[in-house]
C-alpha cells in the first residue's frame, strides 16, 4: 500500500456525466487487484477534508485508470483536472475480488459507474463469461466494447429501455439464471445497494456464490476511522460490524446482513 | 496561521532537543495522534512509521464491546467534518489481546483512551489496563459528544469530571489524562476540578457538538441526528481553550483540534500545550504528523531555540 | 449542505408566501442581515438593496458610545474569521438622531441590536429606543465574547440572562429577541430561561470564543488577545443549537452562523428557525442574503411548498 | 461603487515578488479617482472569507490595474491566475487623494507597492512635480518608466543602496525639502506606517500639507465592520476612529493619531 503523487496522463468522456482518467502510479499500478480501490485526495479544495474512494479500473504500465460519475463536489472538482494535473492517491486498498475460479463461469453484474472494478476484473480473469450491464438509460451503459474486447457475452438492461432490454439489469439476470440452470456461474457484481441485495437474493436461492463490491462513504479508507462499517454475519452465527475500506469492498453475499 | 514550514528544509534542526516528558511519558517529540482517528495502531502501519510518531493515543475502549451508532456516521463539511461513530469498539479484554501486541512492538508511547457510562464502567476499564505492559497512559474521554449517557455528560460540569477523574485514579498507576469538552463558558474551571482530582495532564478539545440536515430528504445526515465537528474548523476555538486551560492549570496540555500543518501546532505549543494530537487530517494525510514533526524543526532551527519545550505557554500577549 | 440553489432559475416560486412574521415583525421574507456585519443600513446602500433584506438588524448599541477595541479587530482563518471589534459604537442617542432618519426611509424592518455592562445598561439603552419610530425589535446581545463585562457573562447562566431580558422586558414594548451564546453545555436551558423571562423570540448563534496566534511574534494577532469566531466554520454547530433551542421552547428562533448560500439557511430553517440572518458572508459577497432568498425560492418551487414557514421545525428526525 | 466580474486582460512581472494584473471593469474604470481602491474576490479559493483591497494603478478604456506585491495566501493564489480568468471586484472604494492644486507643486513619496496609487495620481494630476521612491533594495522600486513618461523628477532610495540613494526614502525627501525651502510642494504619501509617519513629521514641521494613504487590514471595505480603524483627530479637536476604508484610506498627516 502506498501513497503517490499521480500525474494524470489522460482524460477521456464516456458520456456527459463520467471520465475516466488515467492516471501515472506505478507503485500502485504493480500491485492493484480487481476490486480493490484507490483513495484520492484532490489538490487546491482547501476546504475539502476527506479523500474520495475510486476503484481500479485498469492497472497496466504504471499507469491505473478510473471511471466516475460526476456526483457531487468532489467528483465535480475532478473533472476540472486535465493531463499533468497531479492528485494525491493512497492504495491499492480493500481486499477485492477472488479470482481463481476453476472451471465455474464468471457472471459479472454492474450498475451505473459499478462497471469499473468489474471491467478490471474480466481482465484479469482467466475465463470468459457474461456481463449484465445496468443503468437508467443508454448513457449509464459503459465499457461495452472493453467486454466486446475480451469477446465477454454481453447483456444491457435500461430502465427507460433506451438500450438494451427494459427494465432492471436483476430482471435480466434472472431470467438467464433460469434459462441456464445446468451453468453454475459465480457471480460478481457492484452497483447501488438496491442491485447488490436483488442479486444476493438471486445467488441464495440458486446456492451461487455472489461477490458483491459495496459503496459506502468513506473516512480514512484503511479501516481506522469506522466511518464505513457495513452489518455482516460472522461464521459463527453471530453478526457485527465489517468495515467496508478494509474488511471489503467486496463481501459475498451470505456475509451481508441487509437492513 | 496558514501552513507554510511543511517540512521542505528537511535537514533543519537535526540537533534539536524535540524530547517531551509529558508527565512521565516520555516521548522523541510533542506530536501524537488522536484517539478514534488512527484506530489501533495498525491500520495506519503501511503508510506511516509508528515510530516516529510522539505517540499513539488509540480508538477509545470501554469495559464491554460497543456497537456503536448505525450509518452513516461520518460527514465531510466546511473545513472538517462531523462525526458520530458512537465510540464502537471491541471491549478492553479483545483490545489488549488483539492490539497490545502489535502496539508493544513499536517504540511508541501507547496511550489508552477510556470510557464509560457510568462512574464504575470507568473504573472498570482502567483497572483492567493496569497491569498490561506497554501502556504508557489513559487519555479518559469525558467528553464524547455522541453517546446518550456519560461522556459529555460528564465533561460539561466540574463536579462529575472531578468525581469520574478521582475514581480512575484510585485505580490506575498510569498517566492519567482527562479529555474535556469545548462545550462549557469556562474551560479552566473544568481544568481545575481535574487536576485537584488527581489528574497528571489534560487533553483538548474533543469535538464539538454539531449536525447536518440533508436538505432534500429534510432528515439529519447522521444517523445519531447530532455528532461532533473536527478539523480545521475548530482550530481557532481549540487554540483560545488551550491558552484558557494554561492559565488556570499546573499540569501540561496536550492540545489538538485542526491541526494540518506544522504552524497549526506550534500555534497550540505557543498557547500552552506541551504536546499536541493530530486528528482528522490523518484521514486526509497520513503523513500529517510527520510533516508537523518536521515543520517544528525548522521553526526552532530558524528561532534559534534549542528545545521544542521551550516553545510551551510562550504566547506575549500585551 | 454544499451550495446548489444560489439564485439561477430566478423566475423561481414568484407566487410563493416568502413573508414571516416573527413575534409581531412583518418580513417580506425570512431573511435578514446580522448585527455587526452590515453596519446601520447606509455602508451596503451602493451593493444592496435595502428594500428587499427580511430585516436589518444594526450594529451593537450600548446607552454611551463606546470606543471598542485596539486594532487588529479581525483576521481570516479557515473558512472563517476571528473578530474583536469590541461593540464600538456612538451610543443610542447619536444613533437615534444619525442613522434612524437613514433606516426610516427603507421599507424594511429595523431591528437594534443593544448590549450593556450592567443590567442597568441594557434598560437604560431599552428605555431611550422605546419611542423611536421605525424600530421593530430590540436584539439583546448577552453573548459577546469581545468584552469584558458583560456580553458573554449573562450568556452562559441562564439566571443572569434571565435577570436581563425581565428588565428590558419592562423596559419595552418592542419585540425582544435575546441572542444567545452557542458556549453553553445546553442551549435548551437557556432559551427556556430567556422565553421565561419575557422574550418574543431567540438568536442565535453569536461568534464562538476563539484565538488566533502569530507564531513568527508569538503575540496574539488580536489586540483583544481573544475573539469570536464567525463564517462557515461554524454552520454546523449553529445547526446543532437552533435545533436543541427549537426544541426547547415555543417562541421564534433566528438562526445564524455561516450562511453563505440558500442550502445553509434552508438547512437552519428546518432545524426550526422561523428567520434566518447572515452575517461573515456580506463582507465576502454583499449580495448574498439576495441570493439566499432566490434560492429559497427554488427550493419551495421544487419542493411544492406554498409558505417559506412551512420550512421551519420541519425536520424529520428518525 | 459597483461590484463587477472583471477578466484578467494582461498580467505583467515588473519583479520576483510582484505582479500587474490589467482587469476589465467598465463601471469601476469609469469611476475611479487615485487613492480609491478596489476589494477583491478571489474565485475557487473556498476557505477564503474576506476580499483583499488593492490600490487602483490605473484607470482607462473599461479596464483598470492594480500592482501587487505576493505576500501571503490570498496575493499568492492572485499570481496563479493569467489572463482570461475572472474574479469579483467591489469599488472604486474610499475617499482618494484631492487633486485640484493650483499652483503648488507635487511631491509624491512612495514605499514599495505604495507607488500604485501614485502613478495614477500623477496622471491624473494637472501639475508635472517630483516623486521619491523608496524600497528595500533595486527589486522593489516600481514604476520609474511611468513617471519618465510623464516627465516627473524622480528620486530613487534604496535602503541597501542598490539603486538611487542608500538609505531611507524619507531622508532623501527630507534633503530636497530642506535644499528646496522656497518650493512649498503638497505632499501625498503611500506606504508603510514608518514610511507614512516620518513624511507626516516633516511636512508638520514645515507647515506643509501631505496626504497619506494607510495600510490597513480590511474586512468589509465599506465602512460596515469596523475593522480597518485608525485614531483621528477631528477638527473639534477631539480624539476617535476613523474608517480606513471609507473615510480613508487617504488622510491629511494632522488628521492622523499615530501609536
Ligand atoms: C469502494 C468504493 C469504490 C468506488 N468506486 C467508484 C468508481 O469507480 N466510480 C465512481 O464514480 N464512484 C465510485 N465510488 C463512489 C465515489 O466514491 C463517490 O461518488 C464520490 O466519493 C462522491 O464524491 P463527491 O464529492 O463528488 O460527492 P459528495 O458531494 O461527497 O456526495 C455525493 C452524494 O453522496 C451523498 N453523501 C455525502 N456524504 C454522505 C454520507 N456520509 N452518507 C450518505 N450519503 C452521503 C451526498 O448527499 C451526495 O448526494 C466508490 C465508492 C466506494 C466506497
Ligand atoms: C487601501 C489599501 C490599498 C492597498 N493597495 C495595495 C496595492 O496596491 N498593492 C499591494 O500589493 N497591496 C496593497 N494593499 C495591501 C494588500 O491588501 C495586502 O497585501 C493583501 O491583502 C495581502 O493579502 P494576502 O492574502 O496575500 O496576505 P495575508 O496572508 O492575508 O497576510 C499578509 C500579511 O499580513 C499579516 N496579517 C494578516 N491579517 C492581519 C491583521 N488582521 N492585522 C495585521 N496583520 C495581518 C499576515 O500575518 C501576513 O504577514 C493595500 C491595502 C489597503 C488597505
Ligand atoms: C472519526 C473520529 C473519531 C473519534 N473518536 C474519538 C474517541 O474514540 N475518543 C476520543 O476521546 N476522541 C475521539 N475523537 C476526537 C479526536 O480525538 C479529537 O479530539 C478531535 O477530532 C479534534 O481534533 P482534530 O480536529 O484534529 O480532529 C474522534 C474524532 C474523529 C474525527
Ligand atoms: C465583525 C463582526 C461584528 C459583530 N458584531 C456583533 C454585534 O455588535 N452584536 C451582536 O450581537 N453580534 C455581532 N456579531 C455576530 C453576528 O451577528 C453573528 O451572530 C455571527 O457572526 C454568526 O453569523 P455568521 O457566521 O453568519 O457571521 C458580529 C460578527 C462579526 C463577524
Ligand atoms: S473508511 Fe475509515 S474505517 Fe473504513
Ligand atoms: S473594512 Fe469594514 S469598516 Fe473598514
Amino acid at each position: 500500500m502506498n501513497i503517490e503523487q499521480a500525474q494524470i496522463k489522460e482524460v477521456q468522456k464516456p458520456g456527459e456525466q463520467y471520465r475516466i482518467i488515467v492516471l501515472n502510479c506505478p507503485a500502485i499500478a504493480g500491485s492493484a487487484a480487481p476490486g480493490q480501490f484507490v483513495h484520492m485526495l484532490l489538490p487546491g479544495l482547501k476546504d475539502i477534508t476527506l479523500r474520495r474512494p475510486f476503484s481500479i479500473f485498469k492497472a497496466e504500465d504504471g499507469n491505473i485508470a478510473i471511471l466516475y460519475k460526476i456526483v457531487g463536489r468532489g467528483t465535480s472538482a475532478l473533472s476540472m483536472l486535465a493531463a499533468g494535473d497531479e492528485v494525491d492517491l493512497m492504495g491499492p486498498l480493500g481486499k477485492g475480488f477472488p479470482c481463481d475460479i476453476a472451471g465455474e463461469i464468471p457472471v459479472l453484474v454492474a450498475g451505473g459507474y459499478g462497471v469499473a472494478p468489474l471491467a478490471f476484473l474480466a481482465k484479469r480473469l482467466k475465463t470468459q463469461g457474461v456481463i449484465f450491464i445496468g443503468g437508467a438509460s443508454a448513457a449509464d451503459i459503459l465499457c461495452v466494447k472493453e467486454f466486446e474486447k475480451l469477446n465477454w457475452e454481453i447483456r444491457i438492461a435500461t430502465e427507460d429501455g433506451s438500450m438494451g432490454d427494459k427494465g432492471l439489469v436483476t430482471e435480466v439476470l434472472k431470467a438467464w439464471l433460469d434459462k441456464n440452470p445446468e451453468r453454475r456461474p459465480v457471480l460478481y457484481a457492484c452497483g447501488p445497494d438496491g442491485m447488490l441485495k436483488a442479486v444476493s437474493g438471486l445467488a441464495v436461492d440458486r446456492d451461487l456464490k455472489a461477490w458483491l463490491s459495496l459503496d459506502k462513504h468513506m473516512g480514512c479508507g484503511v479501516g481506522a476511522c469506522l466511518a464505513c462499517v457495513q452489518k455482516l454475519k460472522f461464521p459463527d452465527g453471530h453478526t457485527g460490524w465489517g468495515r467496508v475500506c478494509k474488511d471489503g469492498p467486496v463481501f459475498e453475499a451470505r456475509e451481508i446482513v441487509w437492513n | 496561521m496558514p501552513c507554510k514550514y511543511d517540512g521542505n528544509m528537511s535537514n533543519a534542526g537535526k540537533n534539536l532537543d524535540m524530547t517531551v516528558d509529558l508527565a512521565g511519558i516520555r516521548m522523541k517529540n510533542p506530536v501524537m495522534v488522536a484517539s478514534g482517528t488512527f484506530g489501533y495502531g495498525p491500520e495506519y502501519a503501511d503508510f506511516v512509521n509508528l515510530s516516529e510518531l510522539g505517540a499513539i493515543v488509540v480508538k477509545g475502549i470501554s469495559a464491554e464491546p460497543c456497537e456503536g451508532n448505525p450509518v452513516p456516521r461520518m460527514v465531510e463539511v466546511k473545513s472538517g467534518l462531523v462525526n458520530a461513530i458512537g465510540l464502537q469498539n471491541p471491549g478492553v479484554a479483545k483490545f489488549i489481546k488483539e492490539y497490545m501486541p502489535f502496539l508493544r512492538k513499536h517504540d511508541v508511547p501507547v496511550i489508552v483512551n477510556i470510557w464509560g457510562k457510568s462512574v464504575e464502567e470507568y473504573e472498570r476499564v482502567a483497572g483492567c489496563l493496569n497491569d498490561v505492559e506497554g501502556i504508557a497512559g489513559l487519555e479518559v474521554n469525558i467528553s464524547c459528544p455522541n453517546i446518550k449517557e456519560g461522556g459529555i455528560a460528564f465533561g460539561t460540569d466540574p463536579k462529575s469530571a472531578g468525581r469520574v477523574v478521582s475514581a480512575v485514579r484510585k485505580q490506575t498507576r498510569l498517566t492519567l489524562i482527562p479529555k474535556l469538552s469545548p462545550n462549557v463558558p469556562d474551560i479552566g474551571v473544568m481544568a481545575r476540578a481535574v487536576e485537584d482530582a488527581g489528574a497528571d495532564a489534560v487533553s483538548l478539545i474533543n469535538t464539538m457538538p454539531a449536525m447536518v440536515i440533508d436538505i432534500e430528504t429534510r432528515k439529519p445526515v447522521l444517523a445519531n441526528t447530532v455528532g461532533g465537528l473536527s478539523g480545521p474548523a475548530v482550530h481557532p476555538v481549540a487554540v483560545k481553550l488551550v491558552w484558557e486551560a494554561w492559565k488556570a492549570v499546573k499540569i501540561p496540555i496536550i492540545g489538538m483540534g485542526g491541526i494540518t500543518c506544522a504552524e497549526e501546532a506550534i500555534e497550540l505549543m505557543i498557547a500552552g500545550a506541551s504536546a499536541v494530537a493530530v486528528g482528522t487530517a490523518n484521514f486526509t494525510d497520513p503523513s500529517t504528523a510527520s510533516r508537523v514533526v518536521k515543520g517544528i524543526r525548522e521553526y526552532l532551527a530558524r528561532h534559534g531555540m534549542a528545545c521544542v519545550k521551550d516553545l510551551t505557554g510562550s504566547i506575549k500577549t500585551r
